[in-house]
């Protein structure tokens, strides 16, 4: 009990006191940094350690206690040791500040502020109490991202909005819980999906867990954000804290508080399907390589929630597991692109090339990330995607209409994946093979500091990944899902197949794509002039996708925003302004006239 | 009841003047018209039968009085129009030096 | 019998106040109109104040009365004078029966409104 | 001087608006008579001992039995113009010589030529009133200032020159 | 602005002292008769006005007249609002307490505080409509410059 | 009788109105307004009588002295106006 | 407590105005002080006052006690609704009169802005004290008269021309309120707010309640700038000096509109389901209509003004929602919730929106333009306006940890426990769409790359202390939400709407 | 006496229809004054005598101020410029005159008729009030002692008018 208090109360006062402090002690707060991580990953080791329990500060006396409840459970615990250590690697990473154009000088407060209102948000058993977290979160993640031009400052408006947004639909969510159950207590809530109360619940919360983890249609702060913030704030929250808590709010409403239906997994089957191939999609054409891992960030998420809703225990436990292991390789992914940027300064894949002489640890490490991520056994990416698979196959036994569309959310995990190989497979290429620029001659490695958590993050990928079965996922998720069995790693052909499929599948569209270098051309869809930096080498791609006429047009429309949930509303929204305003005209008279016509009406409906 | 309906029709004289007239100073008129309805009903309901001025004199008992509370009502709004009146002439004026004109379609750069 | 001469010179005030307002509707310009609604409703009025003077008598009520008197008398001169004389100003000519007008050479304005 | 003379003059008035013996009365009209006296005495008359001389207020209870004979006469006219259905009017303005100097004489004057119904007082210029007269009796300058003010100017100058 | 005609001049200094008496007699028998401090002021500032519309606006130096009928408002307004509070200092805990003697109805003497109530309110109307017309007329002495 | 009077006077406010409405020139509906505040002062006379009340000429002199300054005013425009233009 | 203390609410400011133009253009500086320790002074008045407890105080002014029952003094009431309004009033008077000490050094005549200050307080404590119809429509006169006068304090074109527009459209609606108190006296022959709500206690509601209840919402609720008869607001209050328009905008469209709304619909009329229904709508196309033309706007002080019509439809749909609960007799504890997050929403947008205008006044101040698209790059040297306004921006879009997320949270709980859905829904929708507008303030004034780097620099202390004290306010108020700290201040408050009929007992000592 | 008063009424609301459409502001400033005027005439009829004599005052005051402003500036109502919804204001606003005349008319119906008003509030005001108060006129007693917060309130709407005004009228607003 004291511990939970603790590590969400020491970080955030911490956190606080470093924002207080002057700017220009930057290693000062990288070491106090460091040390309350380190801290906070030691409470939640002790945390995960603990049996589960309620703690409840409402017999403490102090008022507006009674809102302050914590629940200690299989699932709470696990998250917490999973972000107490996610916290450690990055405050390792982040020790010297940020350097170079991307410095800014708040980011360490706001890193542990944030550290410790997640270990809040994902222990609240109060519904409001989680909420509140929750939202604070919010502002802390639009803090962390330095907006210093139009494009940032952009970004960051974006983020908040959105997250903020959803913040406020969980909010009617929580209400209508509330309202059917009479209690705030996520223990206590179990609904029975039925009425269409519990649907907009369920979907109200689902946009909260959606938009926190990045999932399709609420996805489109990810790539912004990727693309503006510094590297260590990406993997911080958009690859790891924002996905832990998303991820871990979608397993508490599907597995904890809404009793599923059938319409319910089919649901989370299509957004997560949707997630993966639309997101996948954009990162394949992206010149931008954190624009392009930003996009990765929302197709992984798509993995989990297809993992979850499946809503067997071998689901469940795919999808945590493929969260951690995508905070694992997608940090990883993170901190190289963001060394890549501080070393060079660039951001544009064709302006790089050659790098693997130059930085070979990150270039090894990127490998072992990208491998991880298209799901290439041994690594940890291979393990989840697998259990994942199988349970697809174990879910196509059931009734249900979802069920039996089992082939078709295998078929799009499966070419998900072999999408992923194929845009890693132009990252790696594109920044450390080929010719090195003569100004990139004089680049050096980075210092130790940056390159020991990256390894050691290459390392985990290893582990977890080789010692899957036989260790981490019966010690981490049983005791959260309950046991399952596997089909053993090896032997299945049929997932042997599949992985053979996917990799071949990668290499192909790969290898059609770039048939060289990429090119820098004007590309011109459907007699739209391009900006450069939206572009994509519209040759070589075209070469292959040429007979999907569908497929580029859809690129055509996503260049335009169309599927920006973000940018549809926003143009609705204005003109429905536009609209509204016409009629304010400034003269008194049309105003005279509302007045009396509201009058009037008001008469003929009290009549 | 047939003054009270004209005191009414007078008011809504006043409001179509409000709601048709694109003049500063008509409408400050008409907006008179309406206050000038209004104190003449308020008196009008005050009124009794028979009832004397309530001001007490030779002769004159308290028993068969109007009702004084109207008056009181009407004479503190009476300079609380006034007042209005002289603030919205005092702008009328100001916004014809800076505008040129009494046209309120004229006077409309707050808009949207 | 007091009351009688007072009901006389009230009536005898508003028959004055008839014929000022009959020349208020009839007679053809405005100097005209002013020659015959001033003088004849101010006198008619006087009358009437004096009828009222004359049924109290001269207690407070009927010294109001007398009071009244000349203060409306110089008020209404002095109007009916400074109407006329604005009216001309402002350019507002004699009307068409008018045989005169010396006052033309004083009064550089000559305006005409409608 | 002009001062005292208003003070009188506002403090009759008030006694008359009161008419009331009311000590408390009496002294309130000394304090309002005098704020009067302060505020406007200023403008009042400019040669207020006139007031003291007797043989003016004769003059002015013949001129008063004068004037209002004329007007009761001239109104009887003005009725007889306006009701006939011809209305037989001859208007117009006609200058006239003033003969008097003092400029409240003047204003006397003029005040009681525009009560006479049927004359109206425009202007003063210089030594010049303009009259709008009703039914000019005559173009001749000397018989219309006659008609216009003679009848007045006598008496004004004896009460107030 | 300019004055009128000798004839109005010559009549308005006659008759504004006796336009403010009357108007004093309006605010001071407010309790008696009909008007009280509203009407009366409304009289005063008539005389005011009169004068000025006569003599034209150069007879006075119309700044000074309007700072100096401004604070003689604030300060009547202030008198009357000091009458008030005296019934809630003096021990009465009444605000608004009519702590004079009302007298006998009919005469000056009598309501109590209504006829200082009244004198005072006289006062400020008459100032505050003084204000508001010398602040139009010298507005317009303003732009027209 | 005296409230027969008292009618005709009151009714003799439509000649006013008259004018006030048909004008033609400016001029004329102030004459009208004049003469209007007049007849007024006339009516309040009657009905002193009628109710036997002094103050009701306490509002008639208020109106003489009021309608006084009002015409003036509005002489004074008509005065003014042309000398501005 | 003394029951005169209440008085004091309204003299003292009166003393101030009448002294400022006496004493104010002889001791320099005189009239800041004077205000600003007055204001302060009310402020820990109200407070204290709210402190002493929930019980009713009646004064009557003049000392005269009812005759047979029937109250003829015109009555003061304090309960606990006029204390959470005279908190709100003073509190934001005085931050925004103490921020002005040093915003009006630029304007000229301060006197008369002092005096006109004072004046608007005054009235606005008359208007939330008063238990007399006609008492209120007299101090609601001070203090829009007040307010018409300061919104064209700058006299330039567009100040004029708000001004006038304003006061066309309130003297419209202080019209219809005479007339409605003409009626309600016609019938009831009585102004005491107690004694007519005793009076129709037991009425049929019939075609002239009706009527007047119409011919008061209209007139109210163009006071209180709801849609549709709000289009005044957007000029005014964006036209006014800043100080100026924190408090039209925080305060005086609360206490002249919808505090009277509700103290006469709740406390006076029988609650009638469909004049609740009526009010309930009113506040929701407020609540979305006004969020929406609030986005599209350039000029800073616009687009806050519109957020005041879209914020006060917060507040008018929660207490709406609570009348139509108690009209048709249903849960109580809901109806004192939904009632509670309006009127905790009531003090939270004081708060916050005053504190944006007082934000958007020290950016002008700056900056010298209200224009968003000229703005930019301030971050770096206001740090103070910019975390006092990111702070608000966030209370405004119901962001936690600020104040506005917990009213928002109790409204929207609130409607989806009365099962007013669809409200709840609008209530979200509506915060999204402030929540990007205040985005686009945030990212437009301090971030965005401006054409010309900008030389502004950090406004005067006496603006910054405004400022952050009415930020930390804006942190503090969340304390409300606990019901230890909500059983002191708000609840009383709620307590009097929803007992209807206690406040004419309570206040006529039945 | 009734009849008396919806005749005057009735030239009342002849000279605000002209007071609303006269083409010339002076003129319309007139046809007002008229009104004003009427109303005077029949607060003398009502009983109401100390509202007759503060309308005269407040009339002849607004009068004044009137031809002030419209002195500096133009009398034609305005240049001619075509109003194209014109049309529809003045339908919609004879709409609103008609169903507001209908439920107005309905609303009243079951209120006291003319004359047949009773006492509550005032009841006190106007029986031994006078021996209490001291003062003869009894609206002066409300206003004053009664009800003189009230009174107090309406100076200073009054006071904070003239402020408004020189607040308003000043040409130079920031330095
Ligand atoms: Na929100
Ligand atoms: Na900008």
């Amino acid at each position: 009990m004291e511990t939970a208090g603790q590590i969400i109360l020491i970080p955030v006062i911490a956190g606080l006191l470093l924002l207080a402090l002057p700017g220009r002690s930057r290693m000062l707060k990288g070491i106090l940094t460091l040390l309350v991580s380190a801290l906070s990953a030691y409470w939640a080791w002790s945390i995960y350690r603990l049996e589960p329990s309620m703690i409840r500060l409402s017999g403490t006396g102090i008022p507006g206690t009674q809102y302050f409840s914590f629940a200690l459970d299989g699932l709470s615990q696990l998250i917490v040791l999973l972000g107490g250590l996610l916290g450690l690697l990055i405050s390792v990473y982040s020790l010297r500040g940020i350097n170079g154009p991307e410095r800014f000088r708040n980011f360490h407060g706001y890193f542990l502020i944030t550290l410790g209102l997640s270990f809040g948000t994902i222990m609240a058993d109060n519904l409001l109490l989680f909420i509140f977290l929750w939202g604070i979160l919010a502002l802390t993640l639009y803090k962390l991202i330095p907006q210093h031009d139009d494009e940032s400052s952009a970004a960051a408006k974006k983020t908040l909005i959105m997250i903020g947004s959803s913040d406020g639909i969980m909010i009617l969510g929580i209400a209508i819980l509330y309202q059917l159950t009479g209690t705030f207590s996520m223990s206590n809530i179990s609904v029975e999906a039925g009425s269409a109360l519990s649907y907009v619940a369920f979907l109200a919360l689902l946009t909260g867990s959606f938009t926190k983890a990045g999932a399709f249609p609420f996805h489109s702060w990810i790539p912004d954000y990727t693309q503006k913030a510094p590297a260590v704030s990406s993997a911080y929250l958009p690859a790891s804290f924002d996905k832990l808590l998303g991820i871990y709010f979608l397993v508490r409403i599907s597995h904890d508080m809404f009793i599923m239906s059938n319409i319910m997994h089919l649901l989370l089957l299509v957004a997560g399907a949707l997630t993966i191939i639309t997101a996948v999609m954009m990162a394949l054409v992206q010149h931008d390589y954190k624009k392009l891992l930003g996009f990765h960030s929302v197709s992984q998420v798509g993995y989990m929630i297809l993992g979850i809703g499946l809503g067997s225990a071998v689901g469940i436990a795919a999808g945590l597991f493929h969260m951690l292991n995508n905070a694992i390789y997608k940090s990883g992914l993170f901190l190289v692109s963001g060394n890549l940027n501080t070393l060079t300064g660039e951001k544009d894949l064709d302006r790089l090339g050659g790098l693997s002489q130059r930085m070979p640890v990150t270039f090894g490490v990127a490998i072992i990330f990208a491998l991880s991520i298209s799901g290439i056994p041994p690594f940890n990416g291979f393990a989840s995607k697998w259990m994942i698979y199988q349970g697809i196959i174990d879910f196509g036994s059931g009734p249900a209409l979802a069920n039996h569309l089992w082939i078709l959310w295998l078929a799009v995990a499966v070419v998900g994946s072999a999408l992923t190989l194929a845009s890693f497979i132009k990252f790696i290429s594109g920044a450390f093979l080929g010719n090195l620029p003569g100004r990139m001659n004089d680049i050096k490695e980075a210092g130790a500091d940056k390159l020991l958590p990256m390894t050691a993050l290459a390392l985990l990928c290893i582990v977890l990944g080789v010692f899957a079965t036989s260790y981490f996922v019966p010690r981490l998720f049983f005791p959260v899902t309950g046991e399952f069995e596997f089909y053993g790693v090896w032997q299945s052909t049929a997932v042997s197949v599949l992985i053979l499929f996917s990799i071949l599948l990668g290499a192909v569209i790969y290898l059609a794509t770039v048939p060289g270098k990429f090119r820098r051309a004007e590309s011109f869809t459907g007699g739209e002039k391009m900006s450069a930096d939206r572009g994509f080498p519209s040759t070589g791609f075209y070469e292959t996708i040429r007979n999907a006429p569908v497929l580029s047009f859809m690129y055509e429309k996503a260049y335009k925003g169309w599927f920006d949930l973000y940018l549809r509303s926003k143009d609705s929204i204005l003109w429905m302004n536009k609209g509204l305003s016409r009629y304010h005209d400034g003269v008194l008279h049309t105003y005279l006239l509302w007045i009396f016509a509201g009058l009037i009406i008001i008469l003929l409906i009290l009549l | 009841m047939t003054v009270f309906i004209l005191s009414f029709l007078m008011l809504l004289v006043g409001v179509h003047g409000v709601l048709t007239r694109r003049n500063l100073i008509k409408v400050v008129i008409s907006l008179t018209i309406i206050e000038f309805s209004i104190f003449l009903m308020l008196a009008l309901i005050g009124f009794i039968s028979g009832g004397e001025a309530p001001i007490l004199d030779a002769g004159i008992s308290a028993g068969r009085m109007v009702d004084p509370l109207p008056q009181a009502m009407v004479l503190t709004a009476i300079v609380i129009a006034l007042a209005t009146n002289a603030m919205l002439l005092t702008i009328a004026i100001r916004l014809y030096k800076k505008y040129g004109t009494f046209d309120i379609r004229r006077i409309n750069e707050l808009k949207g | 019998m007091s009351d009688i001469i007072s009901i006389v010179f009230i009536a005898t005030g508003i028959l004055f106040n008839l014929f000022g307002c009959i020349g208020l509707v009839r007679l053809p310009d405005v100097y005209n109109r002013l020659q015959s609604a001033t003088k004849c409703v101010t006198l008619g009025t006087c009358s009437i104040l004096l009828g009222v003077l004359i049924r109290f008598g001269l207690v407070s009520i009927g010294i109001k009365a007398l009071v009244a008197i000349p203060l409306l008398f110089f008020s209404a001169t002095v109007a009916a004078h400074a109407l006329a004389k604005g009216a001309y100003r402002f350019g507002i000519k004699l009307g068409d029966g008018s045989i005169h007008d010396d006052y033309k050479d004083e009064s550089p304005f000559n305006k005409t409104e409608e | 001087m002009q001062r005292f003379a208003l003070f009188i003059i506002s403090y009759i008035f008030w006694l008359l608006l009161t008419w009331s013996a009311e000590p408390g009365s009496i002294i309130a009209g000394l304090a309002v008579a005098g704020l009067t006296s302060v505020f406007f005495g200023r403008y009042f008359f400019q040669n207020a001992g006139k007031f003291i001389q007797p043989h003016r207020y004769y003059w002015l209870i013949i001129y008063l039995f004068i004037f209002t004979w004329e007007c009761i006469k001239a109104n009887f006219d003005v009725a007889y113009r306006v009701l006939h259905p011809r209305m037989p009017i001859k208007p117009g303005i006609v200058r006239v010589r003033l003969n008097l100097r003092s400029p409240f004489a003047r204003t006397m004057l003029a005040n009681s030529i525009t009560m006479t119904p049927g004359t109206i007082t425009v202007d003063i210029v210089g030594d010049n009133m303009y009259v709008h007269w009703i039914y000019i009796v005559s173009e001749d300058p000397v018989e219309y200032t006659r008609e216009v003010s003679g009848r007045f100017e006598n008496y004004i100058k004896k009460i107030f020159e | 602005m300019k004055g009128m005609s000798l004839i109005v001049k010559k009549m308005a200094q006659l008759m504004s002292g006796l336009i403010f008496v009357y108007g004093a007699y309006i605010a001071t028998h407010g309790h008696l008769t009909p008007g009280g401090g509203f009407a009366g002021g409304a009289l005063i500032a008539g005389a005011f006005i009169l004068m000025i519309l006569a003599n034209g606006s150069g007879y006075v130096r119309l700044k000074r007249q309007e700072e100096g009928s401004s604070a003689v408002e604030s300060a009547a307004v202030l008198m009357a609002l000091l009458l008030a509070t005296i019934g809630l200092a003096a021990g009465t805990m009444v605000f608004f307490n009519n702590y004079l003697p009302p007298g006998i109805p009919g005469r000056l003497i009598s309501g109590g505080v209504i006829p200082l109530y009244n004198v005072f309110i006289g006062i400020e109307v008459a100032a505050a409509l003084m204000t508001i017309f010398l602040a139009l007329v010298i507005y317009k002495e303003e732009i027209s410059k | 009788m005296l409230e027969i009077l008292l009618y005709v006077q009151a009714g003799l406010c439509i000649f006013c109105l008259y004018r006030i409405i048909r004008g033609p020139t400016i001029a004329d509906r102030m004459v009208g307004l004049d003469i209007f505040g007049i007849l007024v002062v006339g009516i309040c006379a009657i009905l002193s009588i009628l109710t036997g009340r002094m103050f009701i000429l306490d509002i008639g002199i208020a109106w003489i002295i009021l309608s006084f300054i009002g015409t003036l005013t509005l002489a004074k425009y008509l005065e003014n106006k042309n000398l501005n233009e | 407590m003394e029951p005169s203390v209440i008085i004091s609410f309204v003299i003292i400011p009166l003393f101030a105005a009448f002294l400022i133009p006496l004493v104010g253009r002889l001791v320099g500086g005189f009239q800041r002080i004077l205000t600003s320790s007055i204001m302060l002074l009310l402020l820990v008045l109200s407070v204290f006052i709210t402190l002493q407890g929930p019980e009713t105080i009646t004064y009557m002014a003049g000392g005269w006690e009812p005759v047979g029952g029937v109250p003829i003094a015109i009555y003061l009431v304090l309960d606990p609704l006029s204390g959470f309004l005279l908190t709100i009033i003073n509190l934001l008077g005085f931050m925004s009169v103490f921020y002005a000490i040093s915003y009006m050094r630029r304007y000229t005549s301060e006197n008369l802005f002092y005096t006109l200050v004072c004046l608007m307080v005054a009235g606005m404590n008359g208007v939330v004290l008063s238990g007399d119809l006609f008492n209120l429509y007299v101090f609601l006169e001070i203090s829009v008269i007040s307010s018409y006068a300061l919104v064209a304090f700058g006299v330039g074109k567009t100040e004029l021309e708000a001004s006038y527009k304003y006061q066309v459209l309130g003297a419209l609606a202080s019209l219809l309120v005479l007339f409605g108190i003409a009626m309600i006296y016609w019938r009831t022959k009585t102004l005491n707010i107690a004694d007519i709500s005793v009076l129709l206690q037991h009425a049929r509601h019939d075609t002239f309640l009706v009527f007047v209840q119409l011919i008061l919402i209209t007139g109210f609720g163009i006071k209180a700038a709801l849609i549709p008869f709000h289009a005044w607001l957007p000029d005014a209050h964006s036209s006014a000096p800043s100080p100026i328009s924190a408090m039209l905008s925080g305060v005086l469209i609360k206490a002249v509109g919808v505090y009277v709304l509700i103290r006469l619909f709740f406390n006076m009329f029988q609650l009638d389901t469909s004049l609740a229904i009526v009010f309930t709508a009113i506040g929701a196309l407020s609540m979305i209509i006004g969020v929406v033309l609030a986005i599209g706007q350039w000029d800073l002080k616009r687009l806050l003004a519109y957020h005041s019509i879209s914020q006060m439809g917060y507040v008018v749909t929660g207490i709406g929602m609570g009348m139509i609960l108690l009209a048709r007799g249903g849960d109580k504890s809901i109806a004192a919730l939904a009632i509670g997050g309006g009127l905790f929403h009531m003090i939270n947008h004081a708060v916050f929106k005053g504190l944006l205008f007082l934000n958007a006044g020290a950016i002008e101040y700056a900056a010298g333009t209200r224009d968003m698209k000229k703005m930019g790059g301030l971050a770096r040297h206001m740090p103070v306006t910019l975390s006092s306004s990111f702070s608000a921006s966030m209370a405004i879009s119901g962001m936690p940890p600020f104040n506005g997320f917990f009213s928002k949270l109790i409204i929207i709980v609130a409607a989806i426990q009365g099962e007013f859905y669809l409200l709840a829904v609008l209530a979200v929708i509506a915060g999204i769409v402030t929540l990007a507008s205040f985005m686009k303030f945030q990212r437009f004034a301090f971030y965005n790359k401006p054409e010309k780097e900008p030389t502004a620099r950090e406004v005067p202390l006496a603006m910054r202390f405004s400022m952050v004290t009415l930020a930390l306010l804006c942190l503090l108020l969340s304390l409300l939400i606990i019901p230890d700290i909500r059983q002191i201040f708000l609840e009383p408050a709620v307590n009097t709407l929803i007992e209807t009929t206690e406040y004419a007992t309570k206040v006529l000592k039945l | 006496m009734e009849v008396m008063l919806s005749v005057i009424i009735g030239f009342m609301i002849i000279a605000s229809i002209t007071a609303i459409y006269a083409k010339d502001l002076l003129s319309a400033i007139i046809a007002q004054g008229f009104v004003g005027y009427g109303l005077v005439i029949c607060f003398l009829i009502l009983r109401a005598p100390d509202l007759a004599i503060i309308q005269i005052v407040m009339e002849t005051v607004t009068l004044i101020i009137m031809v002030a402003v419209v002195l500096d500036s133009s009398r034609e109502e305005f240049d001619i410029m075509p109003d194209k919804t014109q049309g529809v204001t003045i339908a919609a606003s004879f709409l609103f005159a008609l169903v507001l005349l209908i439920y107005f008319n309905r609303a009243i119906s079951g209120l006291d008729r003319f004359g047949n008003h009773t006492l509550r509030m005032s009841e006190a005001y106007v029986t031994g009030a006078a021996e209490q108060t001291g003062s003869a006129n009894l609206v002066a007693g409300v206003l004053w002692d009664f009800r003189g917060y009230d009174t107090l309130g309406e100076a200073t709407v009054l006071f904070t008018a003239a402020i408004g005004v020189i607040t308003i009228i000043r040409l130079v607003g920031k330095k």
